[in-house]
């Protein structure tokens, strides 16, 4: 029996997903798609990624019972901590793990998207550890709002090249993205940063991601003697750290899907980014999912204050869970989030990226019981965040 | 039989196609532009619907679909003004988009509305071409619109044949792997890789596009496919230009003489 | 057989250490003397600590083989990632290890001194984590340029008061928050960021810390299949980096420690924090050590770009391992850290802090064979010194 | 007999000690202080030797030491103005400071030199009272010098008797538990601390200070020891005076009256 929620041979996941790309990015995307299964199987493979992992990344990381926040919200919340990874989220597992594609296919030239600069800062890392030349696309108005990461791309020899068109985000940043894949055909892997784009990046990048769930199994087991939890919340921009902690318990549906979306200044305020409820279905970046879009099929430019969840659409595997109501979605306006962020900083002393924070919302609106396992995906730090902290809040 | 059809039927040799973006420099500019291509000599015209995330396009065609969109320009009001043109105006035209376009109007509403508007062929370069052929066809053929699919230097030989077969219009070649708007000339090893491709789909129709900016490199291109197609060349010469018509005009000369 | 490098009943290591304290801090400074070693002996501190390290911290900090920087040093050189522990640096095994001390000695205020404000953050940390009042000290030129860290105890709820005397840095810091213990003798809990002050500091801070070398010893028998290195690379501002690194190896004479302070801008230009080269026999913060004083016994400003290594003092175990010429200390300027910071941003992708950077200098300078196991200890990250780093490289 | 252990002989209430920093608010101001604090009827002279880092010290003091630095005060200096004040001046003098100062001094070049020069008696804040036992008794002893250790609500009972019996010059209360420079008033739990300290040390002389600032603190404190010492009030009372003997006398006076 095929597994209800991977993908297929085709690339989809139900009605989602599949490959929607021009001619130009034909070549390198069924490249992949012929070769990543295959790669990312191999035992060479297998041990130069788990080694880098443990010994570069950090991994595992923890599974914090989080004490407080479960005395304040009345249940067992355990925070699965992405923040600790090297450079401070999640986006690191996927980065490594593409770097070591990248190089078995003999790339010598790495490009990359990035929103909040986190995965522009994975990337340039790893390409500073295999030595490779790395560009990297970022939204103009992301470049100035995560200023920090910045820094930290250009200090790891990253060129970060200003995206300047539509709303200078990370859509913007990735459009850019694929057209300079385009217009390097052979020497070029594009590390995309998110389960988005078109098939088999959804999978591959939530298959590099899945590391999460696989040690949430154990951890859960050994902290709880059972080894799935009741509830995963995780926040979502393209979906890759909630695919990654949702992975192993596809197929469990005792686990229950929380996703906190980006409802910007509010659902109705036309300043949104909340895809799932605002969205319909169409192609964005390559793949068939749900969108924000006009009648007319014009992509509509969202809006967040936290730069990585501030896109239009979400990957095909979301689209799906939503679709199959396997996920439940909850908007989150930048103000409820904020204040996540300062309850988390204040409550057990862990300063969340403003994605992160997000997921923390869910807290506050969703139901528990006592006994209820809830494990929250704590998808990044806030280092990048502190000035959007220190003016929201007055520090 | 489709107009495309015709031009290669009647037309062996540097065929000229020119794209531009509908709704730009002006919301309804399309309706002066398209009459001067024709009267100048132009063979084919390609109309861009302007897309708020153009993908494969270069920064002369983003920055027109940004205008066009900010002019208001929507595919109720593209299909309104080509029906009005063609009670006058007979040159094949073809709609250039994305899939995602087609999508949201209804893939079946939109075959019929172009049409029945008087378009003669699609071009989407982000439909992938097993979905034409599993699910979409059909439905081509019924609206006697005509399809061209592209090809380009990393294209597998087999995956050209195949493009070719399911070209229906005709086998756009791009002239070598970028984003629309590059301006380099033709190298020799793409001219291996012409002639490979011609040697590969016999006698389908073909187009070299992508770089084609000025009479020498139509003229080149002409030499290794019934003819080439500009776009970013053309709309960049429309630029700042008052008489729209006599632009289009100057334009075509410039390229044909 | 006593060791020859450990504390001794009076609080001595040779003839460095003791607590000159005036009376109004005696109470306090022989409350924890009396007490810090049968409670962190007994079980339950234990299994606290232990636990909060793995799943808070995200202990075991990876030992890392450089590859990279072994063939550009011609050796087998590994990193100590401390820089991955939650907060950013070693600091927070010491702060985790105090505020239970803290709480078991009933204490409901805790202050802090703060250089280059990791300290303080991790100290602000521990203080959201357990719910307790926390202020800051911090030098008020360290405030303005490690600004990150100051939004970021701030988040977290801490205080942070400005030190205005002396060359307003880590020092004068640290006078400041002796004089906070001073006025608030009975509810306060002084934790000291490094291995200074009076007696039991010293020791208590490097137990703590030796959690790096403890898990060292069998990563690198993992790794090397033995279960020491030939040499340990660390920087030095008070020295509890070092002393983690050290502790388990100091009575392992095949282990070579070298240790990096801090020489500015030059040891004879007069702006250095080049204790063990400028300094001589003093009290400083109520331990005899080595200490940079004029003749008359007043205590000279220090200068380093790196707040955290900005400091006149040195630790007395340091002290003493230096007098045995048991550790050699390698002087550092400003500009050959830049470059080391920069040197390993691109050689392995890691953004190490300022005062971490000193250590990797050391790298240019020693001997080393082919098959020396070095091991770097990378005590933190570098995301408080971007500013810094943006500047000097113009970014 | 030293000249402390004489007032305290001669004088059995309300004996005022006051303090102030060397070197403050001009390089020699001592020379004028010293003689005016006299002649208005202070009992005891405590020297401030300016220090980078007095940990003890609050605002006041710390502030009075930093301009004594700036002015040049030195050791060797500080021991040269004394001397000469010791030709016409008999009052007691004791020095306070920290103990690096007297580290890098040499500890018996200190105690000798500060001997000859004319001190009575040191306060060291943060010498142990175990090293002064062990290391420093006898040299304070040949050189006919007084100590006195500090005392405060912290202290145990036996740790009060210990600091009595080594406190040859007078056991130092602290009021409360603070650096110098506080200004509250004496509360309940002080008087209890006070007669505390005073049923211990049977008839060790003492002094109370940090936070005697005006007569009538003065005179409280009075009542549970012989006396009391005030520091930062006075040197805030020199602040911007600029007749330095009629300040000293006019603060003496509002002390006494
Ligand atoms: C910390 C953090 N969390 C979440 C996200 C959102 O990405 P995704 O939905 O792919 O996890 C980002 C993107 O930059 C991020 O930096
Ligand atoms: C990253 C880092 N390393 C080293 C130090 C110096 O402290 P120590 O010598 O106690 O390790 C500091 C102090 O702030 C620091 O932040």
């Amino acid at each position: 029996m095929r597994d209800k929620y991977s993908v297929d041979d085709n690339g989809y996941y139900g009605k989602f997903g599949g490959a929607y790309v021009p001619e130009m990015l034909h070549h390198n995307i069924s490249e992949l798609q012929e070769k990543y299964l295959s790669i990312t199987h191999s035992n060479k493979f297998k041990k130069d990624f788990s080694q880098l992992l443990k010994d570069y990344v950090g991994r595992p990381s923890p599974l914090f019972f989080a004490n407080n926040l479960s005395q304040k919200y009345n249940a067992k919340i355990y925070l699965k901590r992405e923040d600790l990874n090297h450079t401070g989220s999640h986006k690191i597992n996927n980065t490594i793990g593409q770097i070591l594609l990248a190089k078995e296919l003999n790339k010598k030239r790495i490009i990359a998207e990035t929103g909040a600069g986190q995965h522009g800062v994975a990337t340039a890392t790893v390409c500073a550890l295999m030595d490779l030349e790395c560009i990297v696309y970022m939204g103009a108005i992301d470049i100035e709002r995560q200023a920090a990461n910045v820094s930290r791309m250009k200090m790891l020899g990253a060129e970060v090249r200003p995206a300047l068109s539509g709303s200078k985000t990370l859509k913007d940043a990735t459009n850019e993205a694929i057209r300079d894949w385009i217009n390097h055909p052979k020497d070029t892997h594009y590390i995309i940063g998110s389960v988005v784009g078109p098939h088999p990046y959804p999978d591959m990048v939530a298959r590099f991601q899945s590391v999460i769930s696989e040690e949430m199994q154990y951890q859960l087991e050994e902290q709880t003697g059972r080894n799935f939890p009741d509830f995963i919340l995780a926040c979502v921009g393209g979906g890759s750290n909630a695919a990654g902690a949702f992975f192993h318990f596809l197929e469990n549906e005792s686990v229950q899907f929380y996703l906190a979306e980006a409802a910007g200044k509010g659902i109705d305020s036309g300043h949104s980014a909340a895809t799932s409820i605002l969205g319909s279905e169409g192609i964005i970046h390559g793949a068939k999912t749900l969108l924000m879009q006009t009648d007319d099929g014009q992509i509509i430019e969202p809006y967040s204050i936290s730069a990585g969840l501030d896109y239009p659409g979400i990957g095909p595997l979301h689209a799906h869970l939503i679709d199959q109501k396997r996920a439940t979605v909850f908007p989150v306006t930048d103000t409820q989030a904020l204040n996540s962020a300062l309850m988390l900083t204040r409550t057990e002393g862990i300063i969340p990226a403003l994605e992160t924070a997000h997921a923390f919302s869910i807290l506050d609106v969703m139901d528990v019981e006592p006994d209820s396992v809830v494990v929250v995906n704590v998808s990044g730090r806030g280092d990048k965040d502190l000035p959007t902290y220190k003016n929201h809040f007055n520090f | 039989m489709n107009r495309i059809n015709a031009v290669f039927k009647s037309k062996k040799e540097s065929i000229l196609n020119i794209y531009f973006t509908a709704g730009h420099p002006k919301l309804d500019s399309l309706l002066e532009i398209i009459p001067a291509l024709e009267e100048a000599g132009t063979d084919i015209i390609e109309i861009g619907m302007p897309y708020s995330d153009p993908l494969a396009d270069g920064e002369t065609i983003q920055a027109s679909s940004e205008i066009a969109l900010k002019n208001g320009m929507e595919l109720n009001l593209l299909f309104k003004q080509i029906t009005k043109l063609r009670q006058t105006n007979k040159i094949p035209l073809i709609l250039m988009g994305y899939y995602n376009q087609v999508l949201q109007y209804g893939v079946d509403k939109f075959l019929k509305d172009a049409a029945s508007a008087g378009i003669d062929g699609l071009i989407i370069p982000d439909l992938p071409m097993q979905e034409y052929e599993t699910q979409l066809k059909e439905k081509f053929i019924k609206n006697n619109l005509g399809i061209s699919f592209l090809v380009t230097p990393q294209t597998s030989d087999t995956r050209i044949k195949k493009a070719a077969a399911l070209s229906s219009a005709f086998l756009y070649i791009i002239s070598s792997s970028s984003i629309t708007g590059t301006t380099s000339n033709i190298a020799d090893g793409q001219i291996t890789y012409y002639n490979k491709v011609r040697s590969l789909i016999s006698n389908t129709p073909s187009l070299i596009g992508f770089g084609i900016h000025n009479s020498s490199s139509f003229k080149k291109a002409s030499l290794y496919a019934d003819g080439a197609i500009i776009g970013s060349a053309f709309i960049r010469h429309l630029e700042g230009k008052k008489n729209l018509r006599s632009a289009c005009k100057e334009f075509v000369q410039s390229i044909l003489s």
